[in-house]
């Protein structure tokens, strides 16, 4: 791993390149939005870490508020992070199978609380025999099918049958239903709260389903940042896991009141043809993702033309000729997989280092 | 960092903590040993290319193969800082140090290991070499030869002589020789980009010749990789490979390369199962790695593979009959190994099916 | 580092050797003792993580009660991290004195109210040319010496002096006095009361020194675990350091309503004769102060002759004779050095392992 | 983890973030040359005693120099992994691993590196044997001869003999001689602490005449360390010396050993200066260390050093007449730095005043 801390105030022309910028300004904006957005609502964000893995950001969002104090995390060690992190409301949108990592989660449950998805009722009851044996309590959510094709109940009649489960087992408390969905690509708002209300119906049926039992239904959690808007709209959804908004990518660009704040800052380190400069980073810094949809800034009529594995290869059209040595910046299609691969933000505001953050939660695969 | 739960040495691997990479030793071993054979007793000698995995375990078991050339090929400086701090002593980075932060820190490995970086452009000739004498310190220097215009380096003709010449003059620097930086084509029929890659190779001997007819000695011609290691190293006046997927092999290279087949593997565990054809795994994109192409499912070889960021999702064309249950283990061959490693911090070395080893892998993440 | 993770539920007798544990119930005692000491006092705990150097173990105190949500680090690297674990009141009772530090200090304002001790007028001036630099506010308290011959001012006047310069300057905010005394190894609690009250009197004359000039004073922090109960019936002060009392030192043992909760498990090696065991660890795991007044759970009879840097000579009254490969434990003279040295503390309760916990603030000496 | 404010390579040393370990690299060439020289042509080799310091960077420079006998001594298995996935490949434990565990993790190292382990109990041997023989692999096994009635090893008369025999008569384990575990003495006087530590050599030696009067042939015999290194290396029928100290050196041999000086100090910044004779510095114990005795202050030798958890504490019998300003760096040789080493998670290495490299120290911390 790099341990790269320059001392806050190090103008950026002065940063030994690559490094992963945060732009300080766009994110505090994101916060901002979601804070507005949410501050009137009953339905709140749970911010989703696995696009920050840092618990810093994290509580940056909390006290900005708009959120109900929590965050979800794609994996099991990143709750850990989380929860060290001093966020003590966390959700485990994902399913944890092996009776090691069901120990590991009930021992969390003694510090926080920390809930997962299931859809199976094996799971359930491993769930709830560990849960006896260490003395805790574990929230659990019926995980909805609603699109993904991968974990998730595909009828509201296998939703009743695992909540009526976790309803009659000890250990285990059955706490609501949870989808995940994607609307993305969709820069017609209307058109974006019309799939959304389409694709979060499925899982409200689930949960209509199992309030028809009898058995109340506290949390519904739905929505991501394509849908952040129109899933507060929708009665019954109660929290919404965005985690894109915070650093933005390119091809959520139709969210105009968000910004992109998270950059790769690289160096021109060739040019060899005035029109075409290579720059001193490449896909390993970045991921297919991130790298298609990518934008430059910081030398004007700049395009990408190819992303080797360790360096990126720009095109001019002539308006700024590239010169060794000057620095630019690339906007990513797509964040996610960024902070996966780096070990410190290196935050900046007005042009300067402000804070160094590390990514504590990168590697979390566990 | 990854935060796995600790299984002692001797564990059956299947009790391994997943998602997380094993590697096979005795393929290791095999795959270590078929390409040091074929360089027994050549003028050119093989350069273990390190940044694919960034671990100096590993790094140190290719070198102790025979017939190296006794140092590793990096992309980076970074690497080279974390590769130096565990005893390997000869680096050769495959890329420019232009900004003066690098250049200060290619001086400062230059006094612990030697150093060979290419050039491209006469002004970074003049940096570099401002900056090893003030230093004290010798930097051997190569020079760049493009593989195709708009690339780094330059072209084999009287621009690579003039930059030989000026490195050659240059206080502080060695000239060395010539390399091409290449980049892994797309093409899945090895033996097309075997051809194709004839051409670069042909680039750097023709510098080479150039540099030699206007009387400029030349020691290094670094060109090829895995993907071409029999043909570069059989050519006349290339005197090193810089090859390193050999070691834990990629999925694109299966049954391509006689002799050499995956060492590297992504274990995973079943989480769900919610339809007999579909498989959902705990190892996603940021586990698995598919930046160069999709996984290959060792169980089931022709299922079609879906990554999202955090689940993998195995598609059957019917439904299995075999039993799938819940913890199940699913093993992955990512198609580049050299992506999937950068995602880690350390792999489990197993031997017959227990740990054997747990390495860390430090330059992890040095991109700078 | 080491990265020692056993899955949660092994027996100790499984582990590793040697390893720093945590007993979470004797933890979960003294967290309880504390809660309900300030449950109802004006002064409250901010405990002290140079003992923990863990985000969690100071959550857990957060949650449990008695605190006024904050904590105090002795060092800025190691208040990072304690914002980075979601606690935004902290104190540094230390000198930041470089500017590269300092900006950082600024920095880290920006997440949190992170608070520095001062006891120079050069020192507040740079401070405040920093912060203003940073658009940022950050809070200073007048350090005393009242018995430790460190830092800290030596009389209400010089007191005086920079808490006028703190109000007058821009970009620093006044906040309080602090000292640090040691009552210890006073067993009578009567005999603690006096010298913690004429000590604590010192720093509460500069106090009302700084007050009689028409400043308000919000913060007075004093007292530590051995002051504990007496500090909080001090008028005046607000706020008590205690650090030792979460993992517990043997020489505090007269503080008999807290349990010694950390330990270090080893093996027997090497029975060079019946009465002589030599054991797994020594000085390196543990430091002089760690060694110094430990005592021997697990094997009856057993007192410590030898404290090599490796390994640690026992000697057994003849009660249990030593077996090769038999477990014991080591319960620390003093305590606070040893989370400075392991990487990860293993929580037991009842035998098994219940979590395992990172030091993530080893190290922090910057 | 250390969090340190970052500073170029290049970098004038009073800008780094402190507290923090500067090594000298020029001090540290100098006193690795001064040993090597002594061991040059000698029938007794050096093996690098590489726990004091957990930095492969330098144990490599500890090999590199000749006469080794190409291997390190350490503490702990763990720190044996730590180097092996550095690069180094002969490991001489000093200490005996007795638990399953602990086996399991020798046997599977065995299969990377040569494994010399000490024992001191017949049973052992036999846990070992299985172990090994199960594994496959082949441990090396000295016999520990204790330096003092109730300490690690056995006598050196017929009990060690007897076990030396059983080692030799097991399948997996190699003999190969002895050891004793010397513990350092808070002995002041090198001279004296030598003169003691003669009849510590002579039990070995007797052990080593004992076994081959009784047909036992011994390749080694291990014994010292830097405070006597010339006498014990001098001595007929020692084969390797495992001393450490002799690299970065510590206050305690300060002067006391020809041609060693301090090579790692550390540097620490004053962050108060209330009286005239008390400067207070951001170095306290744990980050200076004191557990074997006092640091000395290179700007004030004779002060008075205080160390609270995490303040220096500089007491001058009388007033400076120096201008003290905050922010001022003050200097410390610790009395013994293999304690101080074991604070940190890297090192800086400096010459002339500028830094060099950051070497990581991944052995730090690793008792198991």
């Amino acid at each position: 791993m790099d341990n790269y801390r320059p001392a806050v105030g190090t103008p950026i022309d002065q940063l030994d390149t690559p490094c992963l910028l945060i732009d300080m300004d766009a994110l505090d904006n994101n916060y901002a939005v979601v804070a507005e957005t949410y501050r009137d609502t009953v339905c709140k964000m749970r911010q989703h870490t696995k696009n920050i893995k840092s618990p810093r950001l994290a509580n940056m969002q909390i006290q900005a508020g708009g959120t109900l104090n929590g965050v979800c995390t794609a994996k099991l060690s990143e709750a850990e992070v989380m929860v060290e992190g001093g966020i003590i409301d966390v959700l485990i949108p994902n399913q944890i199978v092996t009776r090691d990592k069901i120990a590991r989660l009930a021992a969390l449950n003694r510090l926080g609380d920390v809930k997962v998805t299931v859809d199976n009722a094996d799971n359930i009851e491993t769930i709830s025999e560990v849960a006896v044996e260490q003395g805790v309590v574990i929230g659990v959510l019926i995980e909805v099918d609603t699109q993904m094709n991968r974990g998730g109940v595909r009828s509201p009649e296998h939703g009743v049958v695992l909540a009526k489960l976790a309803m009659s087992l000890p250990g285990v408390k059955f706490r609501g239903v949870m989808s995940h969905q994607s609307a993305d690509g969709w820069p017609d708002a209307d058109e974006r709260m019309r799939l959304s209300k389409e694709l979060i119906g499925i899982c409200l049926e689930v949960k209509d389903a199992i309030e028809a039992e009898g058995i109340p239904v506290e949390m519904v959690s739905s929505g991501e940042t394509f849908s952040y808007a129109a899933a507060a709209q929708i009665l019954g959804v109660t929290e919404v896991e965005g985690g894109s908004y915070a650093l933005m990518s390119n091809i959520y660009g139709y969210l105009d009141e968000f910004q992109v704040s998270n950059k790769v800052l690289g160096t021109i380190v060739s040019t060899p043809s005035p029109n075409i400069g290579i720059g001193d980073f490449g896909m390993k810094a970045l991921s297919t993702a991130a790298a298609a949809n990518a934008t430059i800034e910081g030398i004007s009529g700049v395009t990408i033309e190819e992303v080797q594995d360790e360096h990126i290869v720009l095109r001019s059209d002539g308006t700024e000729p590239f010169v060794v040595g000057q620095q630019f910046m690339l906007l990513p299609g797509y964040q996610d997989h960024m902070p996966n691969r780096w070990d410190q933000y290196i935050g900046v505001r007005k042009g300067v280092v402000e804070q160094v953050l590390d990514i504590p939660a990168r590697g979390c695969h566990h | 960092m990854e935060r796995p739960i600790f299984k002692p040495i001797g564990s059956p691997v299947e009790e391994l903590d997943t998602p997380t990479v094993i590697v096979d030793l005795d393929i290791l071993e095999r795959n270590i040993s078929t390409v040091a054979s074929f360089f027994k007793d050549r003028k050119a000698k093989l350069r273990p290319r390190v940044d694919l995995h960034g671990c100096p375990a590993l790094a140190h078991m290719q070198l102790a193969a025979s017939d190296t050339v006794g140092g590793v090929s990096v992309a980076t400086l970074g690497q080279a800082e974390a590769f130096s701090g565990s005893g390997i002593n000869d680096f050769s980075v495959r890329g420019v140090v232009v900004t003066p932060q690098k250049i200060a820190r290619l001086c400062a490995l230059a006094r612990h290991a030697a150093v060979t970086v290419a050039v491209d452009n006469p002004s970074n000739v003049a940096d570099l070499s401002k900056a090893a004498a003030a230093a004290g310190v010798q930097v051997k220097v190569v020079v760049a030869i493009s593989t195709k215009p708009d690339r780094l380096g330059v072209e084999p003709g009287q621009s690579a002589v003039d930059l030989a010449k000026a490195v050659g003059d240059s206080a502080g620097l060695v000239f060395d020789g010539f390399m091409t930086i290449e980049e892994k084509l797309k093409v899945d029929d090895v033996s097309q980009l075997a051809a194709e890659s004839r051409g670069w190779t042909q680039r750097a001997i023709d510098a080479r010749e150039a540099a030699e007819a206007a009387g400029v000695s030349v020691n290094t011609v670094s060109v090829g990789g895995t993907y071409n290691y029999e043909i570069a190293g059989a050519t006349d006046g290339v005197t090193e490979i810089p090859a390193g997927s050999y070691a834990l092999m990629d999925a694109k290279y299966r049954g391509r390369r006689d002799g050499l087949e995956p060492a590297a593997k992504i274990m995973t565990t079943v989480t769900s199962f919610p339809e007999g054809d579909k498989i959902i795994t705990d190892g996603g994109n940021k586990a698995v790695g598919m930046d160069r192409g999709n996984p290959i499912s060792v169980e089931f070889p022709e299922a079609k593979i879906g990554l999202s960021a955090e689940h993998g999702n195995i598609g059957l064309k019917t439904p299995t009959q075999k039993r799938i249950k819940l913890g199940d283990k699913m093993w992955f061959t990512p198609w580049d190994m050299g992506v999937t490693a950068n995602l880690y911090d350390y792999m489990n070395a197993v031997r017959g099916g227990r740990l054997e080893a747990v390495w860390d892998l430090p330059a992890r993440g040095r991109y700078r």
